[in-house]
């Protein structure tokens, strides 16, 4: 394992321990309600059902059909709060 | 006398040309060995900065796209579900 | 003092005035990278840090423990090399 595979499973070990992982999981998702991101997705799964037909639609394919535009609606001011919040919990917990 | 002082003079200047070497070794060796230590101390605690920012960043995305998929999946299947529903309840 | 006492002192005080002695160090620093010694110190850190963590090394620690290693890898020639150099310039400046 490299150094950066090691500091990333220290990193995630971490988190764990902590609970500060599942912390992070829900913060995301009370985020991605907040800023229109579930609606957003709502809409789309719509589109696509009315689009192609229900009867034509299957849970993968739905799945597989929005996860782009999932990730790429996810304001980057999100992932950015998300990214300072691991790094200030790092900070504080400088054992890595 | 004159040979005897030219050879005291030869014994004193190969004494004094050992120590100086002595010391003048020991000055530069401590000051580099210093600076070395220091050096690489100060290039790991930065390699160790950049290696925490690029891993956070590699978690984050990774925690990122673990908690999307998941919502992806939920989200489709209620929806599915209650399509279906309302379907039905059409039907009916 | 005795007579050799102020002689050293004498040969002291003309090796700062011409700025020899400061020449004699940096030729040797010069030699010490060429040489490679350098080099093999970063890498003998660079060892140590790995070995104990770097939160458990300081800059002392270093010195201490690579100190030895470092004298020991001085090339035989660059002594010697320095040691000409001093006999030179006190031969050249006899009537110190």
């Amino acid at each position: 394992m490299n150094k950066d595979s090691q500091m990333r499973a220290a990193i995630n070990q971490k988190l764990i321990e902590m609970g500060e992982r599942e912390r992070l999981k829900e913060l995301l998702r009370a985020k991605l309600v907040e800023c229109g991101w579930k609606d957003q997705m709502k809409a789309q799964c719509k589109d696509v059902i009315r689009e192609k037909g229900l009867e034509h639609v299957t849970v993968e394919d739905l799945v597989v059909e929005i996860t782009p535009k999932g990730r790429a609606l996810v304001p980057d001011s999100v992932k950015k709060e998300l990214l300072q919040r691991i790094r200030a919990f790092l900070a504080q917990h400088s054992t890595l | 006398d004159e040979a005897r002082r030219k050879q005291e003079h030869e014994v004193f200047i190969a004494q004094f040309s050992e120590r100086l070497c002595s010391e003048i070794s020991q000055e530069v060796l401590t000051e580099c060995i210093q600076e070395t230590a220091a050096a690489e101390i100060q290039l790991a605690t930065e390699e160790k900065t950049a290696r925490v920012m690029r891993c956070s960043e590699e978690v984050c995305c990774r925690l990122v796209e673990e908690t999307l998929d998941k919502e992806i999946f939920v989200l489709v299947e209620n929806i599915l579900k209650a399509e279906l529903q309302r379907i039905q309840k059409y039907i009916k």
